[in-house]
């Protein structure tokens, strides 16, 4: 039997397993690479070029220059690696977090402020439907 | 001989160190934040201690894909800040305590925890932050630091047990160093927040009460709670919780709670502290 | 369905390599040496493993001291062959398993050991020269290598009976393992030998004739053996004889010894091995 | 009570333990460095100029120019690393390790050739008196 994923059920969550190491495990070295402020120069002055010299895959550059998040997600990405890119953008966490959200950054503020997501409804995806 | 005297949890936020490194502290939305460390600002001022034990997470900074431990004990003489992309924080380098640091691990290795040794790597928000949230803003820190580094970027993390064994292994070789130190232990990260997706922004304020309640109270059964409930519950990054176990497993069965305190939000996350002395 | 058909028990002298690389197989010092192989290439060719994993430790190659873990298992695509000083062997590159690796590392990691995971590294006469004893010198090696690196460069090595008991939690993960995979295990380094200090060329064979025997017949017995016992009466580098445990511990309770061999001297060492088959 | 050390009554051995490893921290950063061809180079062109240069004691870099093993192991230097050095020399691990013994190299090899030094007499110093 394969290993077990007890959390493939928890809804709007990708756990950063192995399975999306492998997928972004170059993904996620550009995005560490960030960490230098001559590669954010870089990176900022030509994001293609950039990216490209990076060996990373087409999808995966695309997704990094529209900032699609929830994408790169998907491609492998994970948040601790990609928001080194929020830092790089002068964006705040909030901000960034916020983007994965479909929600516009003042509203998302204003439900942290708020108390935050409620967990209920938001445990398992079948709660979703 | 050298001896734990204290425990100390907190979260580490990256703009809670921010606030503080371009002066927002008086704002509004701060305010009731850094309220909530008064207490414990002044308590360690009288403490004191020589050394500190900060068990943290590396978020991606000194460990990239490449190398990826699970314990990683920091037994160099010292420890820069890190630019997590940013600039690095304007805050003192981290002094670290290599004597005991070594002592530890030699000790635990022993006790069959397979630890990584680090003796070069640069620091982040997760060691800096509960630094600068506990002693402000001075010109060098006022004790040693010996940084503990657990995985929780990449799953599986040690579960909360293996993390609770480690804090009493951890304490066993504090009470065997012959040099006479005031040690505490720090577990930081957490409490609920999820970061990431469409589910961002998740807070659960009853687990992280009755979380807090618990580590003080009923650590050993705490520290069972499997992986999936942290992050079902309390949101993907939530797992950063497994760390606390470290700090709450070399302090005493019983300990006394001198501080508790709980704020939502600070940017995704929400805030929990406690200061625990080990009474005898 | 995945499954450990066999375990190797190799030591791993540079030298052995350099004889290979540069003809000198057939020289009167080096001949019987690679005559006590023959039975073993024989048997492998036949055996076809699709992986192994090959316990082996890092001599100050991939790890300097700015980091040393304890247990590391190489997760990567592939692993270069290093320049340990007199330019890399001319052997292949060694491809790995990922998929295994990283079941095995998940599985172990919850059955709390704190690996180390390492995506990329290079690997040193430790890991080449026992694919070299088995596999001589083929343009490809003929399967795949899942590296697991132990420390025993750095004072405290993981104890004979962790290692034990780690190859034991593996043996659980090969087997949980969905792809139809031959799995092999080796355990490399020792035996008896001393590199250093007025000591050096220490030779035990008695020790050594003794282990050979209680690895195969007597395995948890010998695995409490405390690491001063290596030290003292197998010279201090015999202590990398830890790294046997794991292959063991990864087999039955009872196996078919196939194949023991045992010379003095490759080099500083005595150079023991043997073929263990995982009967049912 | 101090960490237990059985094995300092081990004849002509030293085990590298954390006292040894931090005493010689920067002798074994400079011995792995080594692993690089360009350093090999560089190191034998002038081998004072580039230990110079990597910030370790006189003592230690008179015990390297002086291929004194014996004296680097006291100074925190472990075999594992100056190993890069027997190579970077071009000399066999035997003829490396032979220098520590006090036996001329062809003796060292004869007594491996004939079964290695006995354990008798070398488990514990005080036999050694
Ligand atoms: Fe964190
Ligand atoms: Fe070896």
């Amino acid at each position: 039997m394969a290993l077990d994923k007890p959390y493939t059920d928890i809804p709007g969550t990708t756990i950063f397993d192995s399975s999306q190491a492998r997928k972004g495990y170059k993904l996620n070295q550009f995005f560490y690479s960030l960490m230098k402020a001559e590669n954010r120069e870089r990176f900022l002055s030509d994001e293609r070029a950039y990216l490209e010299e990076r060996n990373i895959g087409e999808e995966q550059i695309q997704a990094v220059m529209d900032r699609d998040y929830n994408r790169v997600i998907s491609l492998g990405g994970n948040v601790y690696f990609f928001g080194k890119l929020f830092f790089t953008d002068e964006q705040s966490f909030e901000v960034g977090a916020s983007s994965m959200t479909g929600m516009a950054p003042g509203e998302y503020r204003e439900m942290m402020i708020s108390g935050g997501r409620s967990v209920e409804g938001n445990r398992y995806t079948e709660e979703q439907d | 001989m050298a001896r734990i005297t204290a425990g100390v949890a907190t979260s580490h936020v990256p703009a809670i160190g921010a606030a503080v490194d371009l002066g927002k502290t008086k704002e509004d939305y701060w305010a009731p934040l850094f309220k909530g460390y008064e207490f414990s600002k002044q308590w360690i001022a009288k403490e004191n201690p020589d050394v500190v034990i900060l068990v943290y997470n590396d978020h991606a900074t000194a460990f990239d894909m490449k190398v990826i431990p699970t314990f990683a004990v920091g037994c160099g003489e010292s420890f820069g800040i890190a630019d997590e992309g940013w600039g690095a924080r304007p805050v003192p380098e981290v002094i670290g305590h290599p004597d005991l640091a070594w002592h530890i691990s030699q000790s635990v290795i022993q006790e069959d925890f397979d630890l990584t040794i680090i003796n070069e790597m640069e620091v982040d928000h997760g060691l800096s932050v509960p630094l600068t949230l506990m002693f402000d803003q001075p010109d060098a820190w006022p004790c040693r630091v010996i940084p503990l580094a657990v995985n929780v970027v990449l799953y599986p993390p040690p579960s909360g047990m293996r993390c609770y064994r480690l804090g009493q292994a951890i304490r066993r070789a504090v009470d065997t160093f012959d040099e006479d130190l005031d040690v505490q232990i720090w577990g930081t990260g957490g409490m609920s927040h999820q970061l990431q997706g469409p589910r961002a922004g998740l807070i659960n304020k009853d687990f992280d009460a009755d979380f807090l309640e618990r580590i003080v109270n009923d650590p050993e059964a705490l520290a069972a709670m499997p992986h999936i409930e942290y992050m079902r519950n309390a949101g993907a990054e939530g797992i950063e919780l497994v760390m606390w176990h470290i700090m709450r497993g070399a302090l005493n069965e019983k300990v006394k709670e001198l501080h508790r305190f709980y704020h939502v939000p600070a940017s995704n996350t929400a805030v929990g502290h406690l200061v625990l002395e080990n009474t005898e």
